[in-house]
């Protein structure tokens, strides 16, 4: 290596630093380390001038290393990196100290800051002799979209993306596309209903050329990384072609019976069947699942659409972005929890739903057992807060205003049924409250409770007891009907998806974000985005809005032609890797792998998947993983500077 | 009163200096063998893993690393009540007597070789290991290093490493033979039968027929009269893996017959301000200061002290030998300590018979070598013949098998005030009116070589001599004279 | 080629909003109408669940945006009229004058040193005085001084001059115009934010009238490091610690006669101010008065969980009916009535923070369909949420609606990409 | 032409190391004709003498086996630096203290107080010890047993290093070709063995699965091994991922670990550390108690990590050493 020839500056940054740290006394100090041939100070060193200084000293002093003692390097690292780049050095040779946060902030002792100052400027000059060039790695973006999921946020998702211009392939494991939300019914605050909502986006990405729609199609694996993924899908048949003409004639001869999951069990279905109201499905489908494949269907179709061999289909794909929008599951109360199961008097709300949907199981008529039930109790908070022993932590968030929603929608119908909200915490947010405002004045009877209501099923009556907190005593209330708010819980397949896209969980299941509060809809995976609620629980509104927020993300990806990643990332020296496999197992992004030539074994990075989290270099036993500009060598030089006494 | 010193001598457990003090008529009056030698690995043993202990007691001996190797994993059978199964034990003792063969071939030919091959008076220059090629024809000393390389190799497959061995675990070894191991050790082991007959001939052709030879073996100046000490079978036979140990009377007579358990009831080590190394001795018999007799607890180890402590060797060829040798020197026990060449030649035919007896057994094609110890670990004491005589190791443990205290009894320690003995003998025999006979360094050597092959085994594979160099001094301390010996 | 568009409004949805139309090569324009970026966050000191320290996740946003070549960014600016319509908006934006040359100024900070008028400082609510050329804030985006004309004794009574002396580089200019500049935007999105609804319409609870009665922002400022007390909790009054902080929610919110609607995240801000009121004092009861507890987003029922148990902070559900002032003690009577038994009760604290409900700013020059509370209405909530009532107009964060970072950094995404689509031709 | 002065020593070595040379068999022969040994105690003319009458730098190269114990040790080897162009730790011990390195673990009078006074059979009432100086009919003198260990490089400066416990002779062979050859490496190089981890000519590294995860951790006489599957994976403490390769990996292919005697790679700072930083990096653990647990499994990390290379380590032992 050339000899270092080290330039170092040092920064007042006004009288941030310099009104704690004799400045001068670091410079002369600076002067006399060793391979420092300059040293200067300024009181802005990010500024203009300050900033051509040191473009200066390059060029006069033929500086070949730079050291800026100034703010913390997030603050102007990259400023400084391109002024060593304008004057023709490589960025990486640059090395701050940071004598501002670490030192001139939190100290008061002026003599004992500047000797600390001294210090860092110390080590930062005994890592710059070390620094190596490096170069930043990029690659080229493939611009394809994959989304999984087909609810709403990744309809939106998927619309908003091509109609920024990018193809996309919606992936939906189900056999039609729309999610939870076409199950709605009436949504709040609109005419529509949910199947409306859900029925014209998936018109809109029928129509649109940009997004291929593959449904009944499962992730199976994704390989690759941030702007280059290989994906590998399995399309599962349906058994029924195009040719279907819906007459429907299969279904009275199908044989098999099973629970209708679109009305949440509230019917039955045949094994071939519809997968949601007729307006919106195109064809019949067999689920395989149930299929005893008797051919009964086969024999009867007039139009020959069905085809009981039909077979799944491999399907692969290369994408630069993935989208997770692969939503939730209601929660299922088990049996006997608030008398679940127990009394086809109990109900979740989302069964409710569906009974107040025109295009439900009882064309919009709340009746049960063909009556119409005159008093209603809605038991809040079911499956979360820790309300049973089932249940989730955390709050559903759309339960409350949900059910005020049903509420007021039976009001419109039924003004004189009994209401009784019984509730822990009404969380109607933002303007929802205006729902609570309105059953307040609906005369809708809310009650709190301390602990989970009972609710006790004799024969065909149905009674809720609590501890109602206001009144401070036990009550109970006869109804004839109990619909339980059941909150939202991780999708059963989230575990698969998460280990497929390599993207990390909360404690309660749901995928987590990059950062909670400033990056909700990004992965800790790079190219990998979150929309909807596979997050947390979000209403429609706050899902199809996140859907979009993910597409502006992805775009933003898959515009740049190169992705660029600093060179700082870990590297392996071949010539003394044993293959020993230690950085495989280690490595939390699966970026390194092992190579076998002429059958020894060396392990190798993929950079576009290395963070450059350094747990390779940590553990490698024979070092030849280095964390690049973090190597152990110039981390020793830094601890001999700190421990060394001059 | 003067002062000679002889520093260093070679190697015994590291440096060796000699010191003869004079009194003012210039006679030798005394004669003192420092070893200026210690490691402290009893005490660095404490904390190590006790399974470790068969890799780290070798490092006390690199030349006979073999024998802490099989008492240390002996002693850990021991210490966790395991019984390895049969064909374990077979391997175990295959592998140790090959060890024996290999190591005193090695001392035979090339250390002691010089000496007797080529002659006690032949021109130094001609006393090495090239002058014993010369003597016995090339193709004779390409076969003793071809035999040995073989040997060394065969125990490198087996045992992991030659220097270090690491197979011996308690409860057996490492893994099974296999069938290809197998195969050539039964060939080696024939072809070590017939280098074992070659090397008695050759002993019995240039030693034994040369009158000038035996004599110097009867010699007085190497003859001491102590107990002898060495492991025997349930015939009083001598075995280098296993057995009771025995000891007998300068005058030939049983004196003890002990377990290894009881080690302590038997021994005790005696310490010297001058010297580090320690001196064992009978505690019965109690330690008397350096004289020999029956009165005095010093005894000798190695391969005659072996021979005097048993009645007989276990396979026929080396039986034969060993009633030749006793009665040629007029029965037992055998008390000059040159008589160990011969006893290590007897013992290379027993080596290589139990060595072929073992490779042919079918029990070592088995893959049952190991049984998994159940019990928790307390005490354990393990024993062996190495070499240069008995080697005792003694663990104690906490539950986790973590050693909390070790003793080690090597066997050159065994022999340690026996040497000190010969050194003193030699000294005041020959030095005598201020004269210094300069066959002092001879007799040195020679008494040396006799007992300690481990010491000096590599010494004579180059060109050169035991390197003694002799410091005389005046009443007053001041330097008169330097003798060097190379 | 794209066109560009135009954000206005530079707190983190603004921010947000601008970075991810820059990042999909989008010409922004940012434009804030005070001295720095950073809005409304830049004034938090903790944020919930995860304790962030809001600079430190704010800052480095800040400086990306200033860093970033497809944002222009116009601060202590303002939108003075915009016509056209959807891809072809036409845009004129008034920069007022800072008397300071942005080009010039390094944010040395001599000026600031150096002058001798003190003003009010509103970053810190007025709690303490800044000088009349002055950083808002340390952490600012641009680090530019500014003149405050109204304050400045040179534009006042025609002497002083003092910064210009100071300034090491030439950077004063007393003879600054403001700025008239055009734009041609393909769309528009609004992130201006919120003001806090002035607690005195609420006259029981005594803000303005008792000294130790606070606004939660005016606390988040007592408790920061970089506030009028260096993160010192002491009271008005008597600059003592306070022993007991009582947190009163729905101040200005869901009243019908003030604000019927609830202003979504001071629940869990007034946690959070508990917690942090908790670890800074150590020895303080906190207690807050709520109606229901709204802690519906991720973490939050953990978090409230946490204050419950780990911090022992108590919860009284029940809305104060008054409070007053103890003469003697400045210290606050809060009357309320106990859920369980009804009875009436009076609990005394030694100071009072109210979470006051919150009201949108909206631009002047964009006249916004409203609701009838007053909040902008949207086109479509469902098919298109974050979309005015005007084609190709986005609104996001407070001002489309109260709502926590989390859903306003959401929201700035999805107006991103549909006025990226406008932006090269697509809808 | 003059041959090429060569002179070999041993400090506190058990000998390994030079039996070692000799196991170069017909190829010491070669050794003999191409330099001429000046000093070599055990095999050759010993003379102190003659090495100090020797000019400075005459002897091309010594090989120094054997940690430094006793004061005679740092006498001798400081002798032969003056006198040497080149020195090569050769060996274990002398490269970083070997296994009688673990000796820093106890401080010199422990060990003298149990060598000479407690262990079980020694009979010594008046508590009898061996002294530096003591007068019988003359003054006899012993070389003090210094309070620690030390390696070579920590006494006098070395320029090559030859590892192994002992080194093999084909590891031998190599470094001495290099040597002759003059066509040197830079100084500090390690002679002879691989630059690779040993891992990397051991017969079971392919056998490794994608990810090694212990879930536990067994001392070799808890388990029956596999011999033809990767030790590590076996849940045993194999330090060949840590170890210098050039053994051929003698002990695996015995199925026992290795246990690492050819010490640390040029770019590892601290072979124990990094041994330790590597094997507990794949444990798949995550709960204190976990951590507790595996502990209890391995009560002697030293023994087990740090068993070559204690007094050259960061730790050096219980007793400070200062290092050069």
């Amino acid at each position: 290596m050339e000899q270092p020839r080290i330039g170092v500056y040092i920064c007042h940054c006004g009288v941030n630093i310099a009104g704690t740290v004799n400045v001068r006394e670091v410079v002369e100090y600076a002067k006399n380390l060793p391979n420092v041939v300059e040293a200067k100070d300024y009181v802005f060193m990010c500024s203009a001038p300050g900033q051509e200084i040191i473009r200066e000293d390059i060029k006069k002093c033929q500086l070949n290393r730079v050291v800026v003692a100034a703010c913390s390097p997030t603050m102007h690292e990259h400023t400084f990196r391109t002024v060593l780049a304008e004057a023709g050095l490589n960025p990486y040779l640059l090395e701050m100290a940071n004598i501002r946060e670490h030192c001139s902030w939190v100290h008061t002792d002026k003599v004992a800051a500047t000797e600390k100052a001294k210090k860092l400027v110390e080590i930062a000059v005994a890592k710059a002799s070390t620094l190596e060039p490096l170069e930043e790695i990029e690659f080229k973006v493939n611009e394809n979209l994959l989304i999984v999921g087909g609810g709403v946020a990744g309809m939106t998702a998927a619309l908003d993306s091509a109609r920024r211009g990018f193809r996309v392939y919606l992936v939906e494991k189900k056999p039609i596309l729309g999610g939870n939300t076409a199950r709605l019914g009436r949504l709040a605050g609109t005419d529509m209903r949910g199947v409306d909502v859900a029925g014209s986006m998936i018109e809109y990405v029928k129509r649109n050329g940009m997004i291929t729609t593959l449904t009944n199609t499962e992730l199976v694996s994704v390989d690759g990384s941030v702007g280059n993924f290989k994906v590998t899908l399995l399309k599962k048949p349906t058994y029924v072609n195009e040719k279907c003409t819906k007459c429907g004639e299969c279904v009275k001869v199908c044989p098999v019976e099973v629970p209708n999951e679109y009305e949440f069990g509230l019917t039955k279905r045949k094994a071939i069947y519809l997968p949601s109201p007729a307006s919106y499905a195109s064809t019949y489908v067999i689920d395989g699942e149930n299929c005893t494949k008797c051919g009964e269907c086969v024999k009867i179709c007039p139009v020959n659409a069905i085809n009981l061999e039909e077979e799944s289909e491999r399907i692969e794909i290369y994408v630069g972005a993935v989208i997770a929008a692969c939503g939730y599951d209601p929660y299922e109360p088990s049996v006997g929890e608030y008398g679940y199961g127990l009394s086809n008097k109990v109900i979740t709300l989302f069964q409710l739903n569906r009974l107040l949907d025109p295009e439900g199981p009882t064309n919009g008529e709340l009746k049960i057992d063909g009556f119409v039930p005159r008093s209603i109790a809605f038991i809040m908070c079911v499956g979360s807060l820790n309300t049973t022993p089932n249940s989730y932590p955390y709050c559903s968030r759309m339960c409350c205003s949900s059910t005020l929603k049903d509420i007021l929608l039976l009001k419109e119908k039924y003004p004189n049924i009994d209401v009784y909200v019984i509730y822990k915490d009404m969380r109607t947010y933002g303007r929802d409250e205006q729902l609570y405002l309105t059953a307040c004045e609906k005369f809708v009877k809310f009650a709190r409770f301390r602990e989970a209501p009972k609710v006790s099923v004799t024969g065909e009556s149905l009674e809720v007891t609590f501890f109602e907190e206001t009144l401070g005593e036990e009550i109970s209330i006869p109804v004839d009907l109990v619909v339980l708010a059941v909150g939202m819980k991780p999708p059963k397949d989230v575990e698969k998806i998460r280990t497929i896209l390599k993207v990390g969980c909360g404690p309660e299941g749901f995928l987590k974000e990059a950062h909670l509060k400033l990056r909700p809809v990004e992965a800790v995976t790079d190219g990998v985005y979150l929309a909807g609620a596979v997050t947390g629980p979000k209403n429609v509104v706050e899902s199809i809005t996140s859907g979009s927020a993910a597409a502006s993300k992805a775009v933003g990806l898959l515009c740049r032609e190169k992705v660029r990643i600093e060179p700082t990332i870990a590297s392996i020296r071949e010539e003394l890797c044993s293959g020993c496999g230690i950085c495989v197992s280690v490595c939390p992004y699966g970026a390194i792998i092992i190579q076998i030539k002429e059958n020894t074994r060396s392990a190798k990075v993929e950079p576009a998947l290395c963070k450059g989290c350094g747990v390779c270099a940590a553990s490698c036993p024979s070092g030849a993983a280095q964390q690049l500009k973090y190597k152990d060598i110039q981390l020793k030089a830094q601890i001999l500077a700190a421990t060394y006494k001059r | 009163m003067r002062e000679v010193i002889i520093n260093p001598i070679t190697r015994l457990e590291g440096h060796g200096k000699i010191v003869v003090v004079l009194d003012d008529a210039g006679n030798c009056i005394k004669a003192y063998l420092q070893v200026p030698e210690l490691r402290g690995f009893e005490k660095f043993a404490v904390g190590r893993h006790a399974e470790d202990m068969p890799q780290i007691t070798p490092r006390i001996c690199g030349v006979c690393p073999m024998a802490h190797h099989m008492a240390s994993t002996k002693t850990l059978d021991d210490l966790y009540k395991v019984d390895p199964p049969e064909p374990a034990k077979k391997i175990r003792e295959m592998v140790y007597n090959i060890f024996m063969l290999e190591d005193h071939a090695l001392h035979f030919y090339i250390l002691a070789g010089p000496d007797f091959i080529v002659g006690p008076k032949a021109p130094k220059t001609e006393r090495n290991v090239i002058g014993v090629i010369k003597k016995v024809g090339n193709e004779v000393a390409l076969k003793i290093i071809g035999m040995r390389k073989k040997l060394r190799k065969l125990n490198e497959t087996i045992a992991g490493k030659v220097i270090h061995p690491v197979f011996g675990l308690p409860g057996g070894i490492s893994r099974p033979l296999s069938k290809e191991v197998v195969e050539e050790a039964r060939k080696i082991s024939d072809e070590a039968i017939e280098f074992a007959e070659f090397t008695y001939k050759i002993f019995k052709d240039i030693v034994l027929k040369n009158e000038e030879y035996v004599n110097l073996i009867t010699s007085e100046a190497y003859t001491h009269r102590t107990y002898y000490m060495g492991l025997v079978d349930d015939k009083n036979r001598v075995n280098f893996y296993d057995g009771k140990i025995r000891v007998v009377s300068p005058r030939g007579l049983e004196y003890a017959k002990f377990d290894v358990h009881q080690y302590l009831d038997y021994i005790a080590e005696h310490v010297e301000p001058w010297t580090y190394i320690k001196f064992p001795y009978l505690k019965k018999v109690g330690w008397r200061g350096f004289i020999d007799g029956e009165d005095s607890g010093i005894m000798s180890v190695a391969p005659l002290a072996r021979l005097n402590a048993a009645e007989g060797m276990a396979t026929p060829r080396a039986q034969e030998a060993y009633e030749e040798m006793y009665s040629m020197l007029g029965g037992k026990p055998v008390h000059h300590t040159l008589a160990n060449h011969w006893a290590r030649v007897i013992e290379i035919i027993y080596a290589a018979e139990r060595f072929r007896e073992l490779a042919y057994d079918p029990d070592i094609e088995s893959r049952d070598v190991r049984k998994i110890p159940t019990a928790i670990p307390d005490v354990g004491v393990g024993v062996v013949e190495a070499p240069r005589g008995t080697l005792i190791h003694h663990y104690e443990t906490d539950e986790r098998g973590v050693i909390k205290k070790a003793n080690l009894l090597v066997a050159t320690q065994h022999n340690a005030a026996r040497i000190a003995l010969s050194v003193d003998k030699a000294a005041r025999s020959l030095i005598k009116g201020g004269v210094i006979d300069e066959g002092l360094l001879n007799m040195v050597e020679m008494a040396f070589r006799a007992y300690d092959p481990c010491h000096a085994c590599g010494t004579h594979t180059l060109p050169g001599n035991l390197p003694i160099k002799i410091y005389i001094y005046n009443t007053e301390g001041q330097l008169i004279k330097t003798i060097e010996r190379f | 080629m794209s066109k560009p568009v135009l954000v206005i409004g530079g707190g983190i949805a603004g921010i947000q909003a601008a970075l991810d139309l820059a990042d999909q090569g989008i010409q922004v324009y940012l434009v804030e109408k005070s001295p720095s970026i950073g809005g409304r966050m830049a004034q938090l000191d903790k944020t919930f669940p995860t304790l962030d320290c809001a600079s430190c996740i704010l800052t480095p946003k800040m400086v990306s945006v200033a860093r970033h070549n497809n944002i222009k960014l116009l601060t202590y600016s303002e939108v003075i009229e915009v016509s056209g319509r959807a891809g072809d908006f036409n845009v004129k934006i008034l920069k007022k004058p800072r008397y300071v040359e942005e080009e010039n100024c390094i944010g040395c900070g001599e000026c600031v040193a150096k002058c001798p008028s003190r003003v009010p400082d509103e970053f810190n609510l007025k709690m303490s005085n800044r000088k009349a050329i002055y950083f808002p804030f340390p952490q600012a985006v641009p680090l530019k001084a500014t003149i405050d004309k109204e304050h400045c004794l040179f534009f006042t009574k025609g002497v002083c001059r003092v910064c210009e002396r100071f300034c090491p580089t030439k950077a004063i200019n007393f003879e600054q115009q403001p700025k008239t500049i055009e734009l041609n935007v393909a769309a528009i999105i609004i992130a201006t934010g919120y003001d806090l609804i002035d607690p005195s319409l609420a006259p029981l609870y005594g803000y303005g009238k008792y000294q130790n009665v606070y606004t939660s922002l005016e606390f988040e400022r007592l408790v920061s490091s970089t506030g009028p007390t260096n993160g010192e909790i002491i009271r008005r009054s008597d600059g003592k610690h306070p022993k007991s902080i009582a947190f009163i929610q729905c101040v200005c919110s869901r009243d019908v006669k003030i604000n019927p609607n609830c202003s979504a995240f001071c629940c869990m801000a007034s946690v959070k101010e508990a917690i942090l009121a908790k670890e800074h004092l150590g020895d303080v009861d906190c207690t807050i008065f709520y109606m229901d507890l709204r802690a519906f987003g991720k973490g939050y029922q953990e978090f409230y969980k946490r204050a419950m148990e780990e911090f022992n902070i108590k919860f009284i559900k029940a809305k104060p009916a008054k409070i007053e002032e103890k003469p003697e003690t400045k210290n606050l009577l809060i009357t309320y009535e106990e859920q369980v038994t009804g009875v009436k009760r009076v609990l005394e604290v030694d100071m009072v923070v109210l979470a006051v409900g919150v009201k949108p700013v909206y631009p002047e020059a964009i006249s916004l369909e409203k609701n009838e509370d007053g909040w902008v209405k949207l086109r479509n909530p469902y098919l298109d949420p974050v979309s005015t009532s005007i084609e190709g107009v986005y609104i996001i964060g407070v001002a489309a609606g109260a709502k926590d970072i989390p859903d306003s950094v959401t929201q700035a995404g999805a107006a991103a990409v549909k006025a990226s689509i406008l932006a090269w031709g697509g809808g | 032409m003059e041959k090429p002065k060569m002179a070999l020593y041993w400090c506190a070595s058990c000998g390994g190391c030079e039996e070692a040379v000799v196991d170069l068999a017909e190829k010491i022969l070669d050794v003999i004709n191409l330099v001429d040994i000046v000093f070599w105690p055990v095999a050759v003319d010993f003379k102190i003498d003659d090495v100090e009458k020797l000019p400075d730098g005459s002897i091309v190269a010594s090989l120094i086996n054997g940690g430094v114990r006793l004061s005679e040790h740092e006498h001798v080897v400081k002798l032969l630096r003056r006198k040497s162009k080149i020195v090569v730790a050769y060996g274990a011990c002398s490269s970083w203290g070997g296994i009688p390195g673990l000796a820093n673990l106890y401080d010199k009078e422990e060990i003298l107080k149990y060598v000479y006074g407690d262990a079980p059979s020694v009979d010594n009432p008046g508590g009898v010890r061996p002294r530096e100086k003591h007068v019988e009919e003359v003054e006899l003198e012993l070389p003090s047993f210094l309070p620690r260990l030390l390696p070579l490089d920590v006494v006098i400066d070395v320029d090559y290093y030859i590892p192994g416990c002992p080194p093999t002779p084909e590891v031998t062979w190599k470094a001495l070709e290099i040597l002759l050859s003059g066509n040197l490496p830079p100084k500090g190089s390690v002679l002879g063995a691989s630059d690779r981890a040993l891992c990397y000519e051991c017969p079971l590294n392919n056998t490794k699965p994608d990810k090694i995860l212990l879930k536990d951790i067994k001392r070799p006489h808890q388990v029956i091994v596999d011999p033809e599957k990767c030790l590590l994976t076996q849940e045993l403490i194999c330090l060949g991922p840590v170890t210098r390769g050039g053994c051929g990996a003698l002990c695996i292919k015995a199925a026992m670990p290795c246990t690492g005697c050819f010490g640390s790679l040029d770019e590892v700072i601290d072979y124990g550390g990094k041994a330790v930083s590597y094997f507990a990096s794949i444990l798949d653990y995550y709960t204190e108690e976990d951590v507790e647990r595996i502990l209890d499994r391995l009560p002697d990390p030293m023994g087990v990590f740090y068993r070559y290379t204690l007094p050259a380590s960061r730790l050096r032992g219980k007793i400070k050493t200062t290092m050069r």
